[in-house]
């Protein structure tokens, strides 16, 4: 029984947020769909740690859906490599589950409270399907449910405004979701298969065609408007400005990651490495264009005066660091970037909730609505000062790891123009985040708006917030493991993709 | 010169299709302010890939992938079966986004981008101006000279005129 | 694992962290036993620490030696756990919270990168210090604090970026992170050296001290003259002892930061402006590289900290209990403020380098120094350098404040804990010129030296009498620099003003770019111009919304771009 | 509260100020008188000759200080001129209240 479980667990992982979103649909009632929630986020969260153990020590786990074999039918593997992004996205949504009560009770009408569950859930299911999935369509199937359903989510935020970010998420997610499916039907037309391993060994000999060239075209340029790239990121600022807190924390924290995760498993390991960055210059264009994400998105994020927006602003800058570490395509890059990514998942995890806690109580998220309150809700404040210290790279967060193996992988790679590009955004991210702290705790609250303005967040709220804090300090002093666990990724990488 | 007729255009003409009919789309999401439109647009060029996947499914002379007797040669059905679900998702994502556009236009009252943009850029505009003049507020309220109240100071004021 | 927690516990620098929650969350009654009590503690404890490396912790890869103790690191420790409970007990009657946390974190910090023993780790309480320290300059609360705050910190993490760039690339040539000396021989050990050169305030890096420290609060000043500049000191005799390039560039340092001291008015700034040239005597001292120059540089910091420190406590006192320490305000004090008067001018011969106060026995070890090493041409400048010190601080600050004109001023004296750290600190002060044999045996290297020789004695005695007495003739005739409101350019000039006018003028020119672009492409009617025009405007391209339309145009360019270079 | 009038004693302006400036000037010369008494240790010989630390300090300060009176009016400007003074110092014309 209990084997058998364990033999089922890479399927479970997908299925069991995908059933319990109907479940949720028909409890209907709010607390009993926030049960259902939470219960399903754990349990995913729980399988996805065994199955990222189980990853580590086999090297690899893999399963056939519905018992036909790979190439043939559909294959889930998780590797060193998912299987930590796995665990991000399972985590984040583990902690979403404990947050997303108060916040979903505060901020969407009552009656529509338990189709944030269901929605959500169907983003989570949609989210870990694309990780872990070994086939090239299926990731296509995956990336349109989690698309689908953030579309929605975004479309239920407070302001109207929600709606036209939501259809411009839409048109984009859809030209995105279209140039993938282009580039899937283009490598299947030369070599028969959709099993990732599978078109890993027999692109190579059909690789110089125009085909697969545009193919490698299509889907790299496909996933980066998911994964929000520059210049394909203009989506985002607005997604994630007018989503309801909970909604910007999650997807915030994962969708983009994922995209990116998607991106570098087609590239290194579909394509593979000496394809995509050797034969074609694949490297220097994204290079190029996360350097000016990074300068470019942090100025922007300076002259905000919403600080959701001004997070995203800066999410849209991290992921120039990301793909940066990626698309340096060497062992230290790639375990740089993973490191950044799941870095950079549980920082902005944790601002975009400190920040939905402020939302919480004041109904507004603008840099002056938050002036003092470091008084008035220290507890969430900290959190906040502790996260965007994270943010900026400050020694003892995991922030400083990213910003210490990226700079390491850079100077190994002799990219030295990149290296003052990534120092001049940090120190324009503690502008920014400078900001953010001076409102908090060195202005006076405005005299008008006293009265509401006092105590702190439901306990849910910060519990989440701070269990992200507590990873990012973790992280921070003892960097090891994921260290560990993101070179062994970026070797399989590096060796499995030629 | 008939070959490269006979190759390139008249024997790729289905790509030829697929090719116009991605451009069409791509045009009208583009071009057109009507987000109704954009919407077909957007469905023209998801349909311009369905085509795409059926015809390299696609054997000369060959059936559908079903059971007929004395027909041995049939098309591949995998691409078939992919752009069911393509299908699908299509219909999802057309589904929502007229939903999306409903809800626009209750909003909005308008459901042509330019206006609806106008009115949101009209909103940030106002809601810019309301946060400067908070700042500007709050900057002038604030202490600019040390007010020291933190220090506890307990000055017996005797400053000379 | 267990055993590196047990071993890094043991740090000074942990114990001063952990004063710090306590603060945080304790009721104000306790304060003083964590402001005051743990650093003594902590003193203490870095005394019972034998020498040698302590504390390695596995971190990201490196491994990292916490905790070394040695002659160096143990004499800069003790003396920053000093002024710590000494500035604690100052600033004990602040009930700003933050300030004590801030203080306790900063001191931490400093503590702990000096106890670093590789490169890593002093990297990590390096940014440890910057984050920490600017919290007590916005704790003043004031839209200026927070401009020059924000200043001060950019400038404090450009260091940090140089130290860690400078630590990869030094690790990636010589393959060890140890922090042992350097050297300019790559461009690892340039970074390094550049990034302690900021922190120590090398001429045209110097400005961020003279900018920042006037503003913070009364306490914050206090404790930031005395951490950040001190701990690169340090860091310089680590890895740059008997660096040549040090002598000239703290020769320059010893005398002009003096220029800008006589003619500037806030008087907590003059005292930063010969927080500078007192650096520069130590920058020269670590250049000469000899045991006793690096024992004089080691001498003269501790002997530097008190007395600074002592000064930055009575001017703090007098701007709590007026308000201002504008020279051009200040006049009279005396007669309020007795106490804090003679700590002031116990603080300012301490400072000039009088016989029996500190500065005379640890000054003189390093003109000792370059004279055994026959470098006559900074002799002169160090000991002109010396007689313009007795000046300012030496005259100026005390004179202006406590005498001179009368303003009219009758406030209270300083509080009691105030006066109580001014008095232990100006007790220090003399008990260092009086019996200096203490001092000396706790200095890293061997070599003797004894600064009370009757020549050595007169010799200076002349030197300050004769200084005094050219101020006295000056200012009778009415030539001495007086004391006018107003501000003097420095460097920071460069960031405050050409470097805001360059980018108004490029947004200008920007503007007018996309004025003209919209010019163009409104005639042709294009869709696309709007966006094309907004693009080159600074703020509005990034913050508006795009159309769909023009998205999707991108995502065609990109695909193209693709396309074009795959083909 | 008395508050004295402005135009109290001023350094050497007044009988008062003029006995410190005396005794300066009597342990200056006694110090230089000490000259006689002592054996020096010069380290270079230059700083051997006669009454050298006298002369270096007193000449230092009054270069000095007619360098930096030459500085001023280069580098002087209105506290505001950063536009970070404090509101009502900012209204003050360049000529503030000084000391003479």
């Amino acid at each position: 029984m209990i084997t058998h479980f364990f033999n089922q667990m890479p399927a479970l992982v997908v299925v069991v947020p995908m059933l319990a979103a109907p479940l949720v649909v028909l409890a209907h009632r709010q607390w009993a769909a926030w049960l259902i929630f939470v219960g399903a986020c754990w349990a995913i969260f729980g399988m996805a740690f065994l199955l990222f153990v189980e990853a580590k020590i086999a090297g690899q786990v893999s399963y056939a859906v519905g018992g036909w074999a790979p190439p043939f039918g559909i294959q889930l593997v998780i590797d060193p490599f998912n299987a930590l992004v796995l665990l991000l996205v399972t985590g984040v949504a583990a902690l979403t589950s404990l947050y997303a009560r108060a916040s979903i009770a505060a901020e969407i009408v009552a009656e529509r409270g338990y189709l944030v569950y269901a929605l959500l859930l169907l983003c989570i299911a949609g989210l870990v399907g694309i990780t872990i999935t070994g086939d090239a369509f299926n990731l296509f199937v995956f990336l349109e449910i989690s698309s689908l359903s953030s579309y929605a989510l975004i479309a239920m935020g407070p302001k109207r405004r929600a709606l036209l970010s939501a259809f411009q998420y839409l048109i984009m997610g859809t030209v995105g979701g279209t140039f993938l499916l282009i580039g899937i039907g283009l490598v299947f037309m030369m070599t028969g298969t959709l099993n990732m391993a599978d078109l890993a060994s027999r692109l190579p000999p059909v690789a110089d065609t125009h085909t697969v060239q545009a193919a490698l075209a299509f889907i790299v340029v496909g996933l980066s408007l998911k994964a929000a790239l520059f210049p394909l990121h203009v989506w985002l600022p607005n997604a994630y400005t007018y989503a309801p807190s909970v909604v910007s924390a999650f997807i915030s924290a994962t969708a983009t990651k994922v995209a990116v995760y998607a991106v570098f498993r087609f590239v290194f390991t579909v394509f593979g490495v000496d394809y995509a960055f050797g034969t074609l210059p694949l490297g220097e264009v994204l290079l190029v264009l996360s350097a000016i994400a990074m300068i470019a998105a942090s100025l922007a994020a300076i002259f905000q005066t919403d600080v959701k927006r001004l997070l995203a602003w800066s999410s849209i800058a991290q992921m120039g660091y990301i793909v940066a570490g990626f698309a340096l395509a060497t062992p230290d890059g790639i375990s740089a970037g993973l490191v950044h990514l799941l870095n950079h998942g549980l920082i902005k995890g944790a601002l975009f909730m400190a920040v939905g806690a402020l939302f919480w109580r004041l109904r507004g998220s603008s840099i002056n609505d938050l002036a003092g309150m470091g008084r008035a809700m220290p507890v969430t404040s900290a959190a906040f000062v502790v996260g965007g210290l994270s943010l900026i790279g400050v020694p003892a967060t995991a922030g400083f790891i990213s910003k210490w193996v990226l700079l390491s992988a850079l100077f190994e790679a002799h990219r030295y123009l990149l290296v003052a590009m990534l120092l001049l955004a940090s120190l324009l991210s503690i502008i920014y985040v400078g900001r953010v702290i001076e409102a908090l705790y060195f202005r006076a609250r405005p005299d008008d708006v006293t009265e509401h303005a006092h105590g702190e967040a439901p306990l849910g709220m910060q519990l989440a917030t701070w269990a992200l804090i507590a990873a990012n300090i973790a992280i921070g002093l003892h960097a090891t493991p994921e260290l560990g666990a993101a070179q062994r990724a970026a070797a399989g990488l590096m060796g499995g993709g030629t | 010169m008939m070959d490269f007729f006979n190759d390139t255009v008249a024997g790729l003409f289905n790509y030829w299709i697929v090719f116009g009919l991605m451009m069409i789309g791509f045009y009208t999401v583009i071009a057109h302010d009507n987000l109704v439109k954009k919407l077909i647009g957007l469905n023209v060029f998801q349909t311009s890939v369905f085509i795409l996947y059926i015809s390299m499914g696609d054997i000369r002379g060959a059936t559908a992938p079903i059971l007929i007797d004395g027909q041995a040669i049939y098309a591949h059905p995998l691409p078939q079966v992919l752009i069911l679900t393509a299908i699908v998702v299509g219909v999802s994502t057309t589904a929502l986004g007229l939903a999306l556009i409903v809800r626009i236009h209750e909003a909005y009252g308008a459901i042509e981008e330019d206006d609806v943009l106008a009115a949101d850029f009209a909103t940030q505009d106002a809601e810019d101006a309301t946060e400067q003049a908070r700042s500007a507020q709050a900057r002038a309220t604030e202490p600019h000279a040390p007010a020291d109240a933190d220090d506890g100071a307990e000055r017996e004021e005797s400053r000379p005129s | 694992m267990s055993d590196w927690l047990g071993q890094a516990i043991a740090s000074p620098a942990l114990a001063l962290f952990f004063a710090a929650l306590l603060v945080a969350v304790t009721p104000r009654l306790l304060h003083g036993l964590w402001l005051v009590g743990v650093p003594a503690a902590a003193l203490a404890l870095l005394f019972a620490l034998p020498e040698g490396m302590h504390g390695t912790v596995s971190m990201f890869g490196h491994e990292l030696s916490t905790l070394r103790v040695d002659g160096l690191s143990r004499l800069w420790g003790a003396i920053f756990l000093l002024s710590a409970a000494l500035t604690g007990l100052y600033g004990l009657n602040v009930k700003d919270r933050l300030q004590h946390v801030a203080s306790l974190l900063y001191a931490g910090s400093a503590v702990g990168a000096v106890l670093a023993g590789d490169l890593v780790t002093l990297f990590l309480f390096w940014e440890g210090t910057a984050i920490s320290s600017v919290f007590l300059i916005w704790a003043r609360r004031t839209v200026r604090a927070h401009i020059v705050g924000v200043r001060y910190l950019i400038i404090q993490v450009i260091s940090g970026l140089l130290l860690m760039v400078g630590t990869i690339i030094h690790q990636r040539a010589t393959g060890s992170i140890a922090f042992n000396t350097l050297g300019l021989d790559s461009a690892g050990g340039w970074l390094i050296f550049l990034s302690f050169g900021i922190k120590a305030g090398f001429p045209l890096l110097h400005n961020w001290i003279q900018d920042a420290y006037p503003e913070a609060t009364v306490y914050g000043t206090v404790v930031l003259s005395i951490f950040t500049t001190k701990l690169a000191i340090y860091a310089l005799a680590r890895g740059f002892a008997g660096t040549d390039l040090l002598i000239p560039i703290g020769a320059v340092m010893t005398i002009f930061p003096l220029i800008f001291a006589l003619i500037e008015n806030d008087l907590r700034r003059v005292l930063a402006y010969c927080l500078n040239n007192q650096l520069g005597f130590m920058v020269v001292a670590i250049g000469i590289g000899t045991p006793l120059a690096l024992n004089g540089a080691a001498a003269h910091a501790v002997a530097h900290i008190l007395y600074k420190g002592l000064l930055f406590m009575t001017m703090g006192a007098v701007l709590y209990r007026v308000g201002t320490v504008k020279a051009s305000q200040l006049g009279g004090l005396y007669r309020s403020m007795p106490a804090t008067t003679v700590f002031c001018i116990v603080g300012a011969m301490a400072s000039s380098a009088v016989p029996l106060f500190s500065a005379f026995v640890s000054k003189s070890m390093i003109q000792g120094a370059l004279g055994y090493e026959h470098m006559a041409v900074v002799w002169v400048v160090l000991l002109v350098a010396a007689g313009l010190g007795a000046i300012v601080p030496g005259i100026k600050v005390p004179f202006f404040a406590f005498f001179h004109r009368d303003r009219g001023y009758r406030v209270k004296e300083a509080p009691f804990n105030m006066q109580l750290a001014m008095g232990a600190t100006a007790l220090l002060c003399i008990a260092v010129g009086v019996f200096p044999g203490a001092l000396y045996a706790l200095l890293p290297y061997e070599a003797t030296y004894n600064a009370y020789t009757l020549s050595h004695v007169i010799n200076q005695l002349q030197l300050l009498a004769f200084a005094a007495l050219a101020f006295v003739l000056l200012y009778a005739a009415r030539l001495f620099p007086a004391n006018v409101r107003g501000l003097n350019l420095d460097t920071d000039w460069a960031y405050r003003r050409a470097l805001p006018a360059l980018v108004e003028r490029f947004r200008q020119s920007s503007v007018s770019l996309r004025a003209r672009v919209m010019h163009v492409f409104s005639r042709n009617g294009s869709r696309a111009a709007d966006w094309l025009a907004s693009a080159f405007g600074l703020g509005g391209a990034m913050a508006r919304t795009w159309t769909t339309g023009v998205m999707l145009l991108w995502v065609i360019v990109l695909l193209a771009l693709y396309l074009v270079i795959y083909y | 509260m008395s508050r004295p009038p402005v135009n109290t004693p001023r350094l050497l302006s007044e009988r008062a100020a003029r006995i410190p400036a005396a005794a300066l000037l009597a342990v200056c010369l006694m110090l230089v008188g000490a000259e006689f008494a002592y054996e020096k240790h010069p380290y270079f010989g230059f700083d051997g000759f006669f009454g050298f630390y006298a002369l270096v300090g007193f000449a230092t300060v009054i270069v000095a200080v007619l360098l930096a009176r030459l500085l001023r009016p280069m580098i002087g400007r209105h506290e505001n001129h950063y536009g970070e003074a404090d509101p009502g110092i900012a209204e003050l014309d360049s000529e503030g209240p000084t000391d003479e």
